[in-house]
């Protein structure tokens, strides 16, 4: 076996210029009051990853419409199926009225979104993130599903870029590395982050474990590992142990705040 | 932009309707395969499956096992499909993230994706996500779907309307996959893709219909199989 | 937005030498009769993951004395912690001797090892696999655990490369591709599969899918995903919905055989 | 390879055992913070956390929030941390799989891990998964904890048997990770690596011990902090 020196070895590393910063967990700081108090300090011009597939399902709706009321403006959204429920009524109960992403373009208050899958097949009535992208007000950045995910899953495992079989081809190849593994042509797809994530689960512990419950789980779970800080609306919170240590879906170390949603809240 | 066939004359025959379309793509789903349908006629395949034919279905939201769906107005909200429906509670089910659900499709982990189209060029290119005219439209799961399901069918109504073809020669709307779909089940035809050669073969026709009937609706250059058999 | 046709495109895009074969999951078909059955097939010179982390849970401790009773050679073993139970005790229970992937290594029917942990602290007495090494008989791999798992499940998921930071720097960086993402460097690392998977789980259901508990993940999952071939043994098999739909660790999908162990198996 | 450094007369005070070693480590470890700690020494940094601190101790095997151990001879396979040993169940643990595992720690999620040491140089590089005289050794997750957890701590005997220099100008050991650690402990000092300077400072001095004693049993370069404090 060869001996390495630092010395040899340094040519090729370059020092650590990784986050340093030291994020606690101590339990009782993690709970706040309200919505508006679990969004406040979120800046005009941050990046949010909201949670949720698309649909009523395991999106954090209360928190969304926190941060709608916050007023702030020119946010990036991350999301997937993204504003297409209020036009169509996709994934949410017959007799609601859908709430979803489209709120912050029908505000103004965002300029860009990164997602999957922002319109629905029929133009009429026209959605807000369409009506926006018409006006020239809003960036729609269009991303395979499974490049989305990966992206932000890669983002929390500290994985910076990966190489993927899907979009080569097509449109989402422009610009984009190429590069052939057995035979086979993949993109260099970048891992995606954001300032917050607002996700929604089931149940927390007063620590920050979090339970899914069914098909809500969806992007939650990697945004809650990608963005700097994860803010989670839960139906319940419940003390240390309420949670089945073989049944948590978020580990608490990723989970900054936790808002529990008022009894019997008539929204999905 | 999509070229309009020369027709000659009223159509020899009635098309098949969308169940029936769906009902024959059913027929080519192996017993035991993990399948995605798409939404519309492919979504349909799942009423007609043959006797004795059980499949796992996946959905991209997470599910793998999911059934029929609740009526109208009921259902819960967690348990959704990747079209937005709710399906029923069944044994068996299981849930996961996104994360897991896009390593299954990367993976190569799903038998068969059943999808719509815009159009199909000769070569198996699949177009399906965007209307250039409209210049946004939504991805979703559909290019992992494309370019990664072990065997992609494409379900739909073999003209668009007024006529226009969309099994074209080269695809001019914006691909979702090049070189991916294996079948093409229509309301008048099914053709097999031969990717290597390059080939469409034209399989079965509609009652009624013959191979210049569907040549005189298809852009693309169709070869005709050893037999043509009658859709059923 | 442009238009792109599938000419200019395919200048970028190789067909897709994808395997197509179909895998059925006819439930019946899973369950084998016995583990010599299970493992029946495997040929001379396969490579082979073997689940768990090291130590007896999640280990397929019946599966693995099968494989070498069937007496073929030129193994290659991918695992995690590998060969150091037997004389550390590693991870058993004090009254029992430990059983561990060293047997393929005593018995002369691994040559390679690929796995993160093969040699304990002490070289008294040595590792099986130490000893093979040491005599020219064993190639060993050591890869950063982190860095096996990924690989691992990387190639269950569809991703044929990835850049990790783990190893920038030290001599598992040698002869790899060195890149920097936001001014650290990284290292590209490749997926890796095998023709087979050994795991272990508490639970599966007819259908394939499975159960786990307490610590006893570890490698499996991802395992399960990477192999051509997926043979599990379990305490128990259960009907269709004896399992959990929200604890469900394991899709069926990726699970080819299943073989139960006798009641009262006196081995963990 | 290591060079033995030209130490004069006997010790001037007894050195800290084990046991105190991991009491000072753990006086650095913060209150809720997600906290992996290595085998031997830094393993017993758990039994001497001052009052009021509580951690989240994650173990690769894939367990966060785990606690004591259970009595020799007890415990279950199926409940293992990373050592091999088998932890009590408590309430609030979670368990995961490898993958999510190594993602927490690649990702930078971990606070804190508390390691043992063959060598570390001057700017940080660790040397602790094999002796090259034996040329076969174990990386386990050493790796991806050192190059990747947000604080790396060195918990270990200032010198190894027969006097000879861990802290060292440069590795000649196979690293570990360069450039990673933040903070050595040993049984006669505390060091403080400035990595942007290349600087090791001494901060703390054992009882009866000065910058000169250590600074004799170190071939690293040392500096001297403003003040040194006594380790208690």
């Amino acid at each position: 076996m060869q001996l390495y020196s630092a010395k040899t070895l340094r040519s090729v590393c370059d020092a650590r210029p990784k986050d340093r910063t030291i994020r606690l967990v101590v339990p009782i700081n993690k709970i706040s009051n309200s919505f508006s108090e679990a969004v406040a300090d979120i800046p005009s011009g941050a990046s949010i990853m909201i949670g949720g597939f698309g649909g009523a399902g395991g999106q954090p709706t209360r928190l969304m419409l926190a941060l709608r009321d916050l007023g702030i403006g020119d946010l990036t959204i991350i999301g997937n199926v993204a504003g297409i429920s209020k036009t169509t009524g996709y994934g949410w109960p017959d007799d609601l009225d859908p709430i979803d992403q489209g709120m912050f373009f029908e505000s103004g208050q965002a300029t860009k979104i990164t997602c999957s899958f922002p319109v629905p097949g029929t133009t009429n009535p026209l959605s807000e993130i369409e009506k926006a992208w018409r006006e020239g007000n809003a960036e729609v950045d269009i991303v395979p599903q499974g490049t989305l995910i990966e992206r932000i899953r890669a983002a929390g495992a500290g994985i910076p870029a990966f190489y993927t079989p899907t979009g080569v081809g097509t449109s989402v190849a422009e610009g984009k590395e190429h590069r052939d593994f057995d035979g086979r042509t993949h993109l260099l797809e970048h891992a995606l982050t954001a300032d917050f994530a607002l996700i929604r689960a089931q149940k927390a512990d007063t620590r920050g474990n979090l339970q899914y419950i069914g098909t809500s789980r969806a992007f939650n779970p990697a945004m809650a590992t990608a963005a700097r800080t994860t803010i989670v609306e839960v139906d319940e919170i419940v003390g240390i142990g309420g949670i089945d240590s073989e049944r948590v879906g978020t580990l608490s170390t990723y989970v900054d705040r936790i808002v529990q949603r008022e009894t019997g809240d008539y929204l999905p | 932009m999509s070229s309009k066939p020369e027709i000659t004359g009223n159509e020899p025959a009635p098309r098949l309707n969308r169940a029936a379309i769906a009902k024959r793509a059913a027929r080519d789903l192996v017993d035991g395969s993990t399948v995605n349908l798409g939404i519309g006629i492919p979504a349909m395949c799942a009423d007609f499956l043959p006797d004795g034919v059980e499949l796992l279905y996946h959905a991209e939201n997470g599910i793998l096992g999911f059934k029929e769906l609740s009526a109208p107005g009921e259902g819960d909200p967690n348990l959704m499909d990747a079209g937005g429906k709710f399906p029923k509670l069944v044994p068996g089910m299981a849930f996961f993230d996104s994360v897991e659900s896009f390593s299954l499709i990367r993976g190569g982990h799903i038998d068969v994706t059943v999808l719509g189209a815009l159009q199909v060029s000769r070569s198996g290119d699949l177009a399906n996500w965007v209307v250039p005219k409209r210049g946004i439209g939504s991805i979703g799961g559909a290019m992992d779907l494309a370019a990664n399901a072990k065997k992609v069918v494409i379900a739909m109504e073999h003209n668009a309307h007024g006529d226009i073809a969309k099994i074209v020669e080269e695809c001019t709307f914006p691909l979702t996959a090049p070189g991916c779909v294996d079948e093409i089940i229509t309301d008048i035809a099914v053709i097999e893709i031969d990717r290597e050669n390059g080939l469409m073969v034209l399989r079965e026709v509609a009652p009624g219909w013959t191979f210049d009937d569907v040549q005189a609706r298809t852009e693309a250059r169709l070869e005709a199989a050893d037999k043509i058999d009658q859709m059923a």
